[in-house]
């Protein structure tokens, strides 16, 4: 019988899919069997003492024992020691969780209002967890604002993304083909990596965290050997030839500016990126700036230094190169009605000298990069470098 | 309906009481300051029926507003997300705080404890009567500040441009307020702290209170072990309250100095640690769990008895197990935080001793079990509800088997089986006892009957419902619906359509306990002074009770000894035996 | 049981509900004992939160301390000790029906509650003058002497931080210097304040900053590091009595002598990140005794209420509890400075 | 009825109270002293000794604790148990995970190569 159990499915609970799932069903199986077994124990009891000692005279006078230390103990110690037993499994399960095998491939995540960054070992990140099959992945989290926690129904794991702190989990996704499909949504012909089979699940916020928590929902996707190389890969190397304006629809997309800036002009937690460009922008504190490549370069790289009134500074820090910040600003150009589709590249001197409107803001003193640099940017993709000591 | 002459008021031996003598509290003192002044147990357990009831109100429309918020998957009221969601989560956080602070806690010792513990006592009133009136206020300033938050935050929804001139309203921090999400909210967080800071107040004087009194007020011959259960439930819980709320207060305090003062304990980004906000308020919230459950298992301690009309089985174990449920209740808190990455050591101590609770719970179960055994059990609505409770309580305590397992409750920590966990634990249990002792004293309470017909269909409702709200969330949360979520995916739509059918449910059933109350406060006849053939000592006196409780204080006896009382079908309820009290007897003719 | 009550014999302070006045008494005392012990746990939260803090960061605390003035904190637990002792005092006549000592006792008492309360004011204005008071009041800054300025004076200095700077911004700007991140927030919140005549110094001063922070080795000397605590600045209290001298230069040579042996901590010895956190262990300050203080000052408000009924007459052998409870919770107070004392002022 | 009472209650003799206030401000001067010597980690076990033996004498003498209803001394006793176990506990958690504190984090490392 417990044989049979380890190889089960936890009873309603989702198909496990990482190496401690078993373990985690089978402690769960086992307790819901002693539950159900109680519960039947004492409502049965229960029900049959109603029936059967249903009053029949208001004026009866049952007698029977008041105590009897015997059957105290002998219903106080059995399932004292079931629960001990329980205790000691769950321990034990809980140890193989929470403790990363050494050899682990790691993944560091950002957790922010309200959205995902998973970065890989090669600077490359997404908003998408890729990990490969049959090896264990440890993640280190962080968060940048409140608290959230990273919850994988299907691996049964769940860890709290702790501001100032870098708590750790781990998984092990062994393949299974059954639960393998390939994701036809993202089939790219000119990819092979997109055509293969991968198992996906979902992955929640599990800590409250505000206004869109329960939008913070992402995917998991565990990958075969061959077909997470290629991921890899293309992760680190995307933006390679690609005009800025598309790199900057597609962090739009990744680095969560989608969750909070609409492109149909309605109003979210943040602003709406359409029509921004070039427009006088009214502050908090009353202040009009016209929103140029400086401006918008300033509020993505320091979102909450001026904030547009009616708005509350919420927007949380987001790691971008200057690649990056200038693809975000081609990609707000484009979103402009008068847009003509002429400029493709941003050129901060002839900006500097042409735009500038309020020297009183320093916004930058680093250079903007064209997009004719960004290939000799790409050993360095993720480095940052501080503008001020350019 | 033909006019009932009505039936006089009788004493224990069934004689009616003459019309000079038959003053009774409700009667005594006139006019709305003989009210709000009143330094009579009774008079403020009443007055805070009310209150605590309004508060329930409350935190029911919550409730229903925000299940029916999860009706659909995706935003349900307003189109606009922003919107939508932190509609739904201010309605999630008002729902949690209302019902934990403004009505369970206060729920069972404010009302029930404050009007029968001095009864039960054989005493004139609790040992500080003029502390219970402060409590009463507490709880009401308490209130207030809720009332400020809340209506700051309808104006506010209502009239946007007012955001600019007081503030954000509501509250959208959950009722946990963890840092340093409560830090940073822009919602009238300070104001709440507030009001919590000051109904904790509200429960550190009702402690005190009934600490002080069971200790000196018990009469000769009520020893220790010759108390009901329910003054030892009471007890325990007061223990909880003095130990347990202070540190409560001393949380919000320093939330309150995050928020206006720099302080930085809480904040990562001045060196402090958010997790230390979670060991601080659980300390204190873990031991509230108790505070709201140990009392009702001592009103179902007394009315399973009372309603198998045998001796409570196993008394000296029910009794040391709501002590030992009060010490073991505060050394469980960490198991609220297996997930947040706290020492692996501690977890494990934490979790061992969170199983070995389990142990007194299932005593108590057991001990009700075997009073009933042999026993002569009339299903009276109060009874129902006791059985409704065992039956709850059952499945939210061993619910609680599979949290405090270390690698089980990673899993389902922060999902909807926590959900229906503590909803079992707190409406399934609690509000079931409250509603158990609400039937059982309310002729006591009030001198009236009411109609048991409806009383039962309000039970069947209520039950019925709360299984169909609440059932359900378990499987939602074992599948992985994480708790909180204003949307969610498709997958658990079914489970969140029945759960609110279900509340809608239980909330009809509810209105229906509560018409049962207001028709028997208009209409219901006069009832004896012990329909139920109970003995412990509040029973011993007219209902409603007179203004001093007792025309002649009558001697302690064994509480669970129902031997000397006869049904009297006359009255419809049980007189006492003159031969077998010649003491009482002689003392009520004198 | 109540058989005797309200036909004879029946005092008037004892109320309807209590057989005997004993029984009363002992009620009362025991309601006492109780709520004392929520006022111990409701320290202990601040205790608790205080280990914390320091056992996260030691060097915070034993640096700041030394802006605590040690005689004045012992001056005070001498205060309170005395005043525990005449209201012990107190009691004991009150027991006695002495009412003139009663008298003297609880009005020695309340005086021995304002001397507490007037050092700590005279200690919390210091603070004021130092900006190192409790919540957005604390903005400590240091100019090249080492003396704390008022922010009002900020335009004449060279400032560390930032006027009305927001303390977070300050402390996340640090971590990420110690993380090499560089975010220039803080910075940049600087410009906005400062103006442009300003601006070099600042980029100079920056460009140190960043130069400690990345400097693998020990920091590099800048212009505000050798700042050093000052005890007796303007509005200072004393240069009498302490033990680290009346001067910088003292105070140097005390750190000087505490390389020999004695763990001293110095504004050099803490990293930027510790600098940044210097403030939080004033908001703990502030908060214990600010809380120890609330509850000075209620017992000075319940020991004028009793004083005015011990001098109507109100107290004797047979009736004192109002003077008992009070005194039980006059020395709680007393008793929980006995660990605020060297909590707070003698970290070593 | 308060012949019988005072016997109740127990009056502190004046000489009592007098050797408990000397005591009390010798050990004030004590844990001052102390401060003075270093003994490393010791300092704060010895200041906080001296601080719980003050409050000793305070609960004993002042306080009456000596002498009176031994369930008030429980009260006190299980007050400062209870203060113990959570500071303890909170102190036992927070101190093992000191070492997740502002890590050095795998990006910057892989982003260098």
């Amino acid at each position: 019988m417990i044989v049979s159990l380890a190889q089960a499915q936890g009873i309603g609970m989702p198909v496990p899919a990482s190496t401690y799932a078993n373990e985690v069903d089978w402690l769960w199986n086992f307790i819901t069997w002693v539950s159900l077994f109680f519960t039947v124990l004492i409502m049965g009891l229960m029900f049959y003492f109603v029936i059967k000692y249903k009053r029949k005279h208001p004026d009866e006078r049952p007698h029977g024992m008041h105590h009897n230390t015997a059957l105290e103990l002998g219903w106080s110690i059995p399932p004292l020691l079931i629960v001990l037993a329980i205790f000691v499994w769950g321990f034990r399960g809980f140890l193989d969780i929470t403790t990363p095998p050494a050899n682990s491939y790691e993944v560091l995540v950002t957790s922010y209002k309200w959205g995902w960054s998973f970065t890989h070992p090669n600077g490359g990140s997404s908003d998408e967890l890729h990990i490969p099959a049959d090896r264990p992945v440890k993640l280190v989290l962080e968060s940048q604002d409140v608290i959230h926690s990273l919850f994988v129904p299907a691996f049964r794991a769940k860890k709290d993304c702790v501001p100032g702190r870098y708590n750790e989990m781990w998984f092990e996704a062994p393949w299974n083909p059954q639960l393998a499909e390939v994701n036809q949504e993202r089939v790219n012909p000119e990819k092979a990596w997109t055509q293969a089979p991968t198992m996906a699940f979902d992955l929640y916020c599990a800590e409250y965290c505000g206004t869109s928590h329960s939008r913070m929902i992402t995917m998991v996707y565990v990958h075969q050997q061959e077909s997470f190389e290629a991921y890899l890969d293309d992760l680190a190397n995307w933006m390679e030839g690609m005009p800025p304006a598309d790199i900057g629809a597609r962090l739009y997309q990744t680095k969560g500016c989608i969750q909070c800036h609409s492109l149909d002009g309605t109003s979210g937690n943040g602003p709406t990126f359409r029509n921004i460009y070039g427009t006088e922008r009214v502050m908090t504190n009353g202040e009009r700036v016209v929103a140029d490549n400086n401006y918008l370069r300033q509020s993505i790289l320091y979102p909450n230094q001026t904030i547009v009134a009616g708005y509350q500074p919420v927007m949380p820090r987001i790691n971008l190169n200057d690649v990056e910040v200038a693809g975000l600003i081609a990609y707000i150009k484009t979103l402009s009605d008068d847009y003509t589709g002429d400029q493709v590249s941003v050129d901060v001197d002839g900006v500097e000298e042409t735009e500038k409107t309020d020297p009183g803001v320093e916004a930058t003193t680093g250079a903007i990069i064209t997009a004719e640099q960004t290939g000799q940017e790409q050993d360095n993709i993720q480095q940052e470098t501080p503008p001020d000591q350019e | 309906m033909s006019v009932i002459p009505k039936p006089a008021v009788t004493d224990i031996f069934g004689k009616p009481v003459d019309e000079q003598k038959a003053d009774n509290y409700l009667t005594h003192g006139r006019g709305i300051l003989s009210w709000l002044l009143t330094l009579d147990h009774k008079r403020i357990g009443i007055m805070y029926m009310v209150l605590v009831l309004a508060a329930f109100f409350l935190g029911g429309v919550f409730a229903i507003v925000l299940r029916t918020e999860l009706i659909t998957p995706n935003e349900t009221f307003f189109a606009d997300a922003t919107t939508n969601n932190d509609f739904y989560n201010q309605s999630f956080t008002l729902h949690g705080a209302v019902m934990v602070f403004m009505f369970i806690i206060p729920a069972i010792p404010a009302i029930l404890g404050n009007f029968m513990l001095p009864l039960m006592l054989g005493a004139k009133d609790v040992a500080f009567p003029r502390l219970n009136l402060l409590s009463l206020y507490c709880y009401l300033a308490g209130s207030a500040f809720f009332l400020w938050v809340l209506g700051k935050g309808v104006l506010n929804i209502l009239f946007p441009t007012l955001v600019g001139v007081w503030g954000g309203g509501g509250l959208d921090t959950g009722w946990t307020f963890y840092t340093p999400y409560s830090t940073d909210s822009t919602t009238a967080v300070t104001a709440a702290t507030a009001g919590a800071f000051v109904l904790g107040f509200s429960s550190i004087l009702t402690g005190v209170n009934f600490i002080a009194s069971i200790h000196m007020l018990r009469p000769k011959g009520m020893g220790w072990f010759r108390m009901p259960l329910f003054l030892w439930a009471l007890y325990a819980t007061s223990i909880i309250q003095i130990l347990a709320t202070p540190v409560l207060a001393i949380t919000l305090l320093l939330l309150i100095a995050e928020r206006t003062l720099n302080v930085g304990i809480f904040d990562p980004a001045l060196g402090g640690d958010p997790v230390l906000y979670q060991h601080f308020f659980w300390f204190y919230s873990h031991p509230a769990v108790y505070i709201m459950i140990l009392p009702a298992m001592g009103v179902i301690s007394e009315v399973i008895s009372v309603f198998s009309r045998k001796h409570i089985f196993g008394y000296g174990f029910i009794a040391m197990s709501s002590l030992a449920i009060a010490i073991l209740g505060f050394l469980v808190w960490g198991h609220h935080m297996f997930t947040s990455g706290q020492s692996a050591l501690l977890s494990a101590v934490f979790s061992l001793i969170t199983m070995t609770v389990a142990i007194p719970s299932a005593i108590k179960v057991f001990n009700w079990l075997t009073t009933m055994y042999r026993g002569s059990i009339l299903l009276a609505t109060p009874m129902l509800y006791a059985i409704g409770f065992i039956w709850l309580f059952t499945i939210g305590g061993l619910t609680g088997v599979f949290l405090g397992a270390l690698s089980v409750d990673l899993h389902v920590h922060d999902t909807y089986f926590v959900v229906a966990h503590f909803h079992y634990v707190m409406v399934g249990s609690t509000l079931f006892a409250f509603l158990a002792g609400m039937h059982y004293w309310w002729p006591k309470m009030f001198g009236k009957t009411y109609s048991e017909k409806w009383a039962k269909i309000g039970f069947w409702l209520i039950f019925a419902g709360f299984n169909l709200t609440f059932f359900i969330q378990f499987v939602a949360g074992s599948q992985g619906m994480p708790r909180r979520y204003a949307t969610y995916p498709d997958q658990f739509h079914i489970y969140h359509v029945i759960s609110t059918l279900g509340s809608y449910v239980l909330t009809v059933g509810l209105f229906v306990a509560l018409g049962v109350w207001i028709h028997s406060l208009i209409y219901g006849r006069q009832t004896p002074a012990n329909p139920w053939g109970a003995n412990a000592l509040e029973w011993h006196t007219t209902s409603p009770p007179p203004h001093h409780n007792f025309n002649k204080t009558p001697p302690a006896t064994d509480p669970y000894d129902y031997s000397h009382w006869t049904y009297d079908a006359e009255l419809d309820g049980y007189v006492l035996n003159e031969d077998n009290e010649p003491e009482e007897a002689e003392a009520a003719h004198a | 049981m109540s058989t005797a009550n309200a036909d004879h014999d029946h005092p008037a302070h004892l109320a309807h509900h209590f057989d005997t006045v004993e029984q009363q008494f002992d009620s009362a005392k025991l309601g006492m004992w109780v709520f004392l012990a929520t006022e111990i746990l409701m320290f202990g939260g601040l205790f608790c939160a205080y280990a914390v803090y320091r056992g996260n960061h030691p060097e915070v605390f034993l640096y700041a301390h030394h802006f605590l003035d040690t005689f004045w904190g012992a001056f005070n637990t001498v205060v309170l000790l005395v005043s525990s002792f005449t209201m012990a005092w107190g009691v004991r006549a009150a027991q006695l029906g002495q009412k003139n000592i009663l008298v003297l006792m609880l009005l020695l008492t309340f005086l021995g509650g304002v001397g507490f309360m007037v050092v700590k004011a005279v200690e919390y204005y210091g603070k004021w003058e130092h900006a190192t008071f409790a919540g957005p009041w604390n903005n400590a800054f240091f100019n090249e002497d080492g003396q704390f300025v008022h922010p009002d004076k900020l335009e004449d200095t060279v400032a560390y931080g930032a006027k009305k700077m927001d303390k977070k911004a300050h402390a996340v700007a640090h971590v990420d210097e110690e993380l090499g991140l560089h975010d220039t927030d803080a910075e940049r919140l600087v410009e906005k304040e400062t103006q442009e005549e300003h601006a070099e110094q600042h980029e100079a001063a920056e460009a140190q900053d960043a130069a400690v922070a990345a400097a693998p080795g020990p920091p590099l000397p800048t212009d505000h590091s050798d700042f050093k605590p000052a005890h007796n600045g303007p509005g200072g209290l004393s240069d009498m009595f302490m033990e680290d001298g009346a001067a910088p230069e003292a105070f140097v040579a005390a750190a000087a002598a505490s390389a020999a042996g004695h763990t001293f901590v110095t504004w050099e010895d803490l990293d930027n990140r510790q600098k940044g956190l210097v403030s939080q262990f004033f908001q703990i300050y502030f908060m214990m005794t600010g809380l120890h203080g609330l509850h000075v000052l209620i017992g000075m408000g319940l020991i004028g209420w009793i004083l005015f009924r011990a001098a109507m007459g109100a107290f004797s052998p047979a009736y004192f509890t109002p003077v008992d409870l009070v005194g039980l919770y006059w020395h709680l107070v007393d008793l929980i400075w006995i660990f605020l004392f060297p909590l707070l002022y003698l970290i070593h | 009825m308060s012949v019988h009472f005072e016997h109740e209650h127990h009056v502190s003799p004046i000489w009592q109270l007098a050797a408990v206030l000397a005591v009390l401000l010798i050990l004030t001067f004590i844990t001052v002293a102390v401060t003075w010597i270093d003994l490393g980690g010791l300092n704060i076990w010895v200041a906080l000794a001296v601080a719980v033996v003050k409050a000793a004498f305070v609960g004993l003498y002042f306080m009456h604790l000596r002498y009176d209803a031994p369930f008030n001394a429980v009260i006190l006793i299980a007050s400062l148990v209870f203060v113990s176990l959570f500071i303890g506990f909170s102190l036992i958690d927070t101190a093992a995970y000191q070492d997740q504190f502002e890590q050095p984090v795998i990006s910057s490392d892989a982003a260098g190569g």
